[in-house]
């Protein structure tokens, strides 16, 4: 099998995420979707890194996955303080940003 | 190590065979993640989903890196989700129903779309050769060993950028989440204490409630017909701008009563005479 | 290095302008006699400027030049011919007029608060115009000249949107918008027009290399530098348009009766005697220097157009109820009789439209002024609310009808000098548009006299019955202007003389010779 | 001497700056300053006439250059001024005339509180018309030709606060910017033709250039004197201009400004002889002048709108004179000096009258006035008997003379022309005779005015009658002196030229014509007017009639064709100009805010809606390198 495979699946993914982001309304399921994403280029990068035979790849995911838990913690927070004020989670709620 | 080196550089037909299982079921997690209503199974896919992920990183000789996901994604990040879903409320169940008009159909475009040129784009890059990681994850004696020296050396910067990110991330989390109470809340009971014992009992009725002017300066009436004069505004009572026009409409009152009455008695003398 | 003189002109009413909104709001009056005295200092520098320009001289004097944005070339270079260094005169003359016209025109209200100082604001806006429009007449550099074309505008648009005219009918409301109508549609306009002229410049650049006046122009002449036909004619295109919005031609000439009806009248004489120059002088410094074959390609077209603005023009003009209207329909018709000067391209058409340029200044300051003072006493501007005037405002009357005879280029007032020159120069060369722009002097005197009659003569309206007649103040603005009128009508060589070379220079550049007498031609 | 000219002008000149800038505090002494200046003007042509008669004829003409007035290249104007006997001849006029008139002036406008402003404008007048005169290019003579009509402006709309002053005044400022534009076309023409429009330069260069260039030239300064001679067809404004007080009607419009068009043809004698196409015009335009005025006088009962139709009908001759060419180029100016006296004494007698009967102008209201006004109807009566050609008289000399002319014009062009002018002869006999048996003869018809006064004729004082009485001594003699000897023949000849036609019949046939035909024209008049009472209110009269009471309905024409359809031209450019021309600005405005209006929609606010966008616009990204890459 060609690790190429592992791209395909990676990019199947990161679709799927892309298209949920788009799709779902509630703030917590896009937040879900978001990481998808990123695990799906987690996916690829890793495969990068065995294709190129050094461990840059590795390490990058490695960063992403920090990044992404500090994402995830500030944005779990602003939506419970969201939820607060506003009794809900939805995006389409907060749409205060139009003329 | 051989052994494990040797999976990672070329691919045997036992990591094919996982690859379209596991695949699959990485397929099936993401799009239930998206598709399911409640959030707590989209979480739940997406766990699976990651799991797989992980065994995929193993697969891809990145020891270290599959540990991490099921450690700290699946097992931290994910807890966290679950745990804000339960804030929020488990059972709240999403309507799928689009209600922006054509936002499906332009997500499901640009996400086909999307999909298509990327899985071009992969297609047309010449990827057919591949090194494996074989001599990398064996230099400095282990891919944990080979990361760490990557880690510290060249990307110490990044590392410790990222650190700062994390702490700021955290604070970041606690301002937004906490909520400052500096003193002690009411009780029921201390507010309606309070309520009785203010300087009037009930709200000043409003300037013509019981009057006949709706004019600022004229007092309300109170219901035995005498001027209240607390219900004109204090700059006026000051300069002593109220009209008094209590004896008029008391008379004016008294008039209408009287004419209402000889009506009234009218009606009554007539109606005793037709009986 | 010797003083900056050009500098100084344009620099003493900027600096004006940042005194004046500097002073405190209760310093009302203050702020009014230092506008003044700036401006009257500018005056002083104008009029050295004047005394040292030496019409024999080089085409170009007093010039400066540093460099300014290394990059793109853009040099600050300032220089006068003589039609830039007469209109600079004209313009630093006026503005003290204006100031004195317009003393009360920006009095605050009295129910807005003590913080509010719109006085200081009217003056230093007044004085920031002259300002750009002084540099934009010395301007030699293309690329300065454009800044300065546009942020002109700026100032402008606040005086017209800002300071209305107090006499209006209906409501203020109504009046607001109106005037806020006027003051964006003068925006848009403007803005239009030079926005395709910023193409133009950035073409020219790209073509040229360079965005001085004089590199662009030694190099056309010594044919170093070549431009493409189409290319010449679309720069052209892009220039002209800018000047003929501002000059302006028909038939993109609807902004300035807007503008000059809402305005305070002192404001409209700043649009139409000031600000509008810019457009015609441009027409004679870029559009012939730079393009001089795309210039007499176009001439047909815009000689057309110049007469449609006469005729057009003075139509409209007569068709008014509006005095201020009437007035900016007037000027739209003489600024078509500046346009057909510049573009006869003969001597006597050029030094006609150049001099028609600073006696159209003159007198329709006069006569709007006037019209001003009048509208303030009555508090109308519809024609028909006047009556009679003449008999309780005499003095009012006479120069309100000097005014108008100086519109009406009767002989003896310097606007006849002018026009004549420009129907002379037209005729040699296009002897239809020269009978056909003779009509305008017939509409002319049929707007100006139907004005004159309908407001002045006749029975005293009720309304008007103990008006005014003019204060001080009033007088000291209208009086030396009719006395430079009489002047420059009988004694016009003083201008004749300065502008005379410069003319012969752009003659030269267009490489256009007069039309020969025929009876000199047959010897 | 030379410096003598410019003073002449500037004299009158000071004296209107002085009167129009003085203020209130000259109001006592102004009279008497324009008075003093037209005087001292006077006197300097005086003086000036006795240095030129004491020269030999060929070297009478003075120049004088005062200072360049516009130097461009290529164009040359100067203020500079040429007195030939011509001009002379005018100087004597105007400023005789014009001072007689300024003295009659100050008791005319007595009570009239504006009376300094009134000399100033009449000192205006003086100057421009001096200017006119004495101007040694077209262009001055230009400054001059409008500088009388704004003084006319100003004087006949002098009591603006009557609407039909202020109308009249403006119309005839309006029709005669219509001539001046044909003299602004012809110094155009004649500056491409000859690069200069002095006077010498140009006449003495006629020959060297085409006779369609002349005749165009000839026809656009023959419309310039149309409208300032008051020549059909830009007479109308004559009448109208009769609102102005009666010293300007008969200085301005009868002995002095009107006459600028004959003097404007008769300077330009040398353009006129080499287009004989522009000559002829010349001579149409005269004779149907001479008969339209001569019958619009017949039907008027306002007595200055009657002489107002006589001036137009005499000034017809005058053109017609001139239009004949050499012939008759002296006879025009002479006949052009005694109407200056008789008509202006007519005019200062019509003044005299209703300054006696509380301003009425109706003729029909008069009747019997001689008695009470013995020397206004003495005066009057001989400046009727010269205008008529009496024999002996001024008119008779000077009218016989063009009669002759016209006949001596030859072939069927003369026979017509000499007919009409016969024809003009009897009907300005009976025309005149009407005036004169209407106010001075008959009944007494008067009416009380409108505040119900009685009007009580009186004489005139002494500063109103004296000029009448010199003006009736120029009435009577003038003609006599000129022509005996041929004496203003000699003194002309040397600017105008002078050829005797060969005259089909023979000048005492003529005279004995003229005779007849003035003895019919007294006798109709007599026998309508003299035998039987005059009905106060105007009897309907034939179509003929009504029509000539109505200026021949040259006004109604103007007022249908110019005035109305100059309103609704104007009416419908100004709602083109706001529909069409700025609705196509304001319409590509709202069209814009209409887009934008529908471009905001796109900002809905919903961060799903940007996502969106962002993710298509990734797409393309992508889309776009890839095919780069391809590429």
């Amino acid at each position: 099998m060609n690790p190429v495979y592992y791209l395909y699946l990676a990019a199947l993914l990161f679709t799927i995420g892309a298209a949920g982001v788009l799709i779902r309304r509630n703030a917590i399921v896009l937040f879900m979707c978001v990481e998808l994403m990123l695990n799906a280029c987690n996916l690829a990068l890793v495969t990068f890194s065995r294709m190129h035979g050094n461990l840059d790849g590795q390490i990058i995911a490695f960063f992403t996955m920090v990044v992404a838990a500090a994402e995830v913690v500030v944005g779990l927070a602003i939506i419970v303080s969201v939820f607060r004020s506003r009794h809900s989670a939805s995006v389409d709620d907060a749409s205060l940003m139009k003329l | 190590m051989t052994a494990l080196a040797a999976a990672a550089s070329q691919t045997s037909t036992g990591e094919a065979v996982q690859f379209w299982v596991l695949g699959i079921v990485a397929v099936i997690g993401a799009l239930s993640t998206v598709l399911m209503k409640k959030a707590v199974h989209s979480a739940l896919s997406l766990a699976g989903t990651m799991i797989v992920l992980a065994v995929f990183y193993l697969a891809n000789g990145a020891y270290f890196l599959g540990i991490v996901q099921i450690v700290v994604y699946t097992g931290a990040i994910m807890m966290l989700f679950l745990f804000v879903v339960m804030l929020v409320g488990v059972t709240a169940a999403d309507s799928l129903k689009e209600t922006l008009k054509g936002q499906r159909w332009l997500a499901a475009g640009c996400g086909l779309g999307f999909g298509v040129l990327l899985i071009a784009g992969i297609g047309n890059a010449s990827l057919n050769s591949f090194n494996g990681l074989g001599t990398a994850n064996t230099e400095h004696g282990g891919n944990v060993e080979g990361l760490a020296s990557l880690i510290f050396t060249k990307y110490v910067f990044a590392f410790e950028i990222t650190g700062a990110l994390l702490i700021t991330a955290t604070v970041g989390a606690m301002v937004l989440t906490h909520r400052e109470r500096t003193e002690r809340a009411r009780t029921q009971r201390e507010m309606s204490e309070q309520r009785v014992r203010g300087k009037q009992l009930p709200p000043l009725p409003a300037p013509g409630v019981y009057a006949r002017h709706n004019a600022v300066d004229i007092p309300g009436l109170l219901p035995d017909g005498t001027p209240a004069g607390l219900t004109v505004m204090q700059t006026l009572r000051n300069r002593g701008q109220i009209r008094d026009v209590s004896n008029e409409s008391l008379d004016r009152l008294k008039a209408l009563e009287q004419r209402s009455e000889e009506r009234l008695g009218r009606g009554n003398d007539e109606e005793e005479v037709a009986k | 290095m010797s003083f900056p003189l050009l500098t100084a002109t344009a620099a003493l009413p900027a600096i004006g302008a940042v005194a004046t909104a500097a002073v405190p709001a209760a310093r009302r009056t203050a702020a009014k006699w230092l506008a003044l005295v700036f401006s009257l200092a500018t005056l002083v520098l104008a009029g050295i400027a004047l005394a040292r320009f030496e019409p024999g001289g080089e085409r170009y004097q007093l010039t400066e030049s540093h460099a300014w944005i290394k990059d793109f070339g853009v040099r600050y270079e300032l220089g006068v011919d003589g039609i830039g260094v007469v209109l600079m005169a004209l313009t630093a003359l006026l503005i003290p007029f204006v100031i004195l016209a317009g003393w009360h025109d920006a009095d605050p209200l009295e129910t807005k608060s003590s913080r509010w100082r719109p006085t200081q604001g009217f003056f230093a806006l007044i004085l920031m115009v002259e300002a750009m429009v002084i540099l934009s007449f010395e301007a030699t550099d293309v690329f300065l000249f454009y800044i300065l074309f546009e942020a002109m505008l700026i100032p402008m648009y606040f005086l017209i949107g800002g300071f209305g005219d107090r006499a209006h009918t209906g409501s203020d409301e109504n009046a607001a918008a109106q005037r806020s109508y006027a003051a964006v549609k003068f925006l848009l306009y403007n803005l239009v027009g030079g926005l395709i002229m910023l193409a133009a410049v950035i073409g020219l650049y790209v073509v040229a290399g360079t965005f001085s006046l004089s590199e662009i122009a030694e190099a056309r002449a010594n044919g170093s530098l070549s431009m493409a036909t189409s290319t010449e004619r679309w720069l052209f295109l892009g220039f002209f348009f800018a000047f003929a919005v501002k000059a302006p031609l028909w038939p993109l000439h609807t902004w300035l009766p807007n503008a000059m009806g809402e305005a305070t009248s002192p404001v409209a004489v700043l649009i139409t005697a000031v600000v509008d120059k810019v457009g015609t002088f441009a027409m004679l410094r870029f559009c012939l220097q730079l393009f001089p074959e795309a210039s007499k390609w176009a001439t047909p077209v815009i000689v057309v157009l110049a007469l449609i603005s006469i005729v057009y023009g003075a139509l409209l003009a007569v068709g008014q109820r509006d005095i201020k209207r009437l007035i900016a329909y007037a000027s739209i018709s003489h600024f078509g009789f500046i346009i057909l000067g510049i573009f006869a391209m003969t001597s006597q058409g050029q030094s006609g439209a150049t001099l028609y340029m600073v006696n159209h200044g003159i007198s329709t300051a006069a006569l709007m002024l006037v019209a001003g003072f009048l509208i303030t006493r009555r508090g109308s501007r519809l024609i028909a609310d006047y009556g009679g005037v003449q008999k309780v405002a005499p003095v009012l009357a006479g120069t309100f009808l000097i005014g108008g005879l100086a519109t009406l280029s009767l002989p003896g007032l310097a606007p006849f000098v002018s026009e004549f020159l420009v129907l002379v120069g037209t005729f040699s060369a296009y002897p239809a548009a020269g009978v056909i722009a003779t009509t305008g002097i017939v509409l002319a005197a049929l707007y100006v006299l139907v004005l004159y009659q309908r407001t002045m003569t006749g029975p005293v309206k009720a309304e008007v019955q103990g008006m005014a007649d003019l204060k001080v103040r009033e007088l000291v603005v209208v009086l030396p202007l009719i006395a430079l009128l009489l002047f420059l009508g009988v004694y016009p060589k003083p201008l004749t003389e300065i502008v005379n070379p410069a003319v012969q220079h752009t003659m030269s550049d267009v490489q256009k010779k007069d039309p020969q007498p025929e009876v000199e031609a047959a010897k | 001497m030379e410096n003598l000219i410019a003073l002449l002008v500037a004299a009158p000149l000071l004296g209107a700056a002085v009167l129009l800038c003085g203020g209130r505090r000259l109001d006592r002494a102004g009279h008497w300053l324009g008075t003093l200046l037209a005087a001292v003007s006077f006197v300097i042509g005086v003086v000036l006439f006795l240095d030129m008669l004491g020269k030999g004829a060929e070297d009478r003409t003075l120049h004088q250059k005062l200072f360049s007035w516009i130097p461009v290249e290529g164009f040359q104007a100067d203020v500079a001024f040429q007195l030939d006997q011509l001009s002379m001849t005018f100087v004597l006029l105007i400023t005789g005339v014009g001072t007689l008139i300024h003295i009659y002036s100050i008791g005319y406008m007595e009570h009239d509180e504006r009376r300094r402003r009134f000399f100033g404008y009449l000192n205006l007048f003086l100057a421009a018309m001096l200017i006119l005169v004495v101007a040694d290019n077209y262009l001055l003579l230009y400054v001059g030709w409008e500088g009388v009509g704004l003084a006319s402006y100003l004087l006949i709309g002098f009591w603006q606060h009557k609407p039909s002053a202020a109308t009249a005044a403006k119309k005839a400022f309006l029709v005669n910017r219509v001539g001046d534009m044909g003299l602004s076309i012809a110094i155009m023409l004649m500056f491409t033709t000859f690069g200069t429009f002095a006077f010498g330069p140009v006449l003495a260069a006629t020959g060297e250039t085409s006779e369609g260039k002349l005749t165009a030239i000839g026809l656009m300064l023959l419309l310039a004197a149309c409208g300032k001679s008051a020549q059909v067809p830009l007479q109308s404004w004559l009448g109208d201009a009769m609102e102005g007080p009666t010293p300007v009607s008969a200085l301005i419009h009868a002995a002095t400004m009107v006459t600028a068009g004959v003097y404007l043809i008769v300077r330009s004698g040398a353009i006129f002889n080499a287009a004989p196409d522009a000559q002829l015009a010349v001579v149409v335009v005269g004779a149907v002048t001479l008969l339209f005025g001569a019958i619009v006088g017949c039907a008027k009962d306002d007595i200055k709108k009657a002489l107002a139709g006589s001036t137009m009908s005499q000034i017809g001759y005058m053109i017609l004179a001139a239009g004949l060419g050499p012939i008759g180029y002296v006879f025009a100016i002479m006949h052009l000096v005694t109407h200056g006296f008789f008509k202006a004494g007519l005019f200062l007698g019509a003044g005299s009258v209703m300054h006696g009967m509380n301003d009425e102008v109706d003729m029909r209201k008069f009747g019997g006035l001689r008695k009470y006004m013995p020397v206004t109807f003495i005066t009057f009566g001989l400046g009727y008997l010269a205008i008529i050609g009496f024999p002996g008289l001024s008119g008779f000399f000077s009218k016989d003379k063009i009669i002759e002319a016209a006949f001596a014009k030859g072939g069927t062009e003369g026979w017509i022309l000499g007919s009409v002018a016969l024809l003009g002869a009897a009907i300005t006999a009976f025309y005149m005779t009407r005036v004169m048996l209407l106010t001075f003869f008959g009944e007494k018809r008067w009416q009380p005015d409108a505040e119900g006064h009685q009007p009580h004729p009186h004489e005139s004082p002494k500063s109103m009658t004296i000029p009448m009485i010199v003006l009736a001594f120029g009435s009577v003699f003038a003609g006599g002196f000129f022509s005996i000897g041929d004496r203003f023949l000699n003194w002309l000849e040397p600017v105008t030229g002078h050829s005797h036609g060969h005259a089909p019949i023979g000048a005492a046939t003529v005279t004995a014509a003229t005779m007849v035909v003035l003895v019919i024209g007294v006798a109709i008049a007599w026998a309508m007017y003299g035998r039987k009472p005059v009905p106060v209110v105007a009897p309907r009269g034939s179509l003929l009639t009504r029509a000539a009471r109505r200026d021949l309905l040259q006004d109604d024409f103007n007022h249908v064709v110019l005035v109305r359809g100059g309103e609704h031209l104007t009416r419908s450019l100004v709602y083109v100009d706001h529909t069409l021309v700025d609705g196509v600005v304001n319409g590509t405005a709202a069209s814009m805010g209409g887009l934008s209006g529908r471009l905001r929609k796109l900002q809905n606010g919903y961060a799903r809606s940007y996502a969106v966008s962002m993710f298509g616009g990734t797409a393309v990204l992508i889309a776009a390198t890839l095919l780069m890459r391809a590429v």
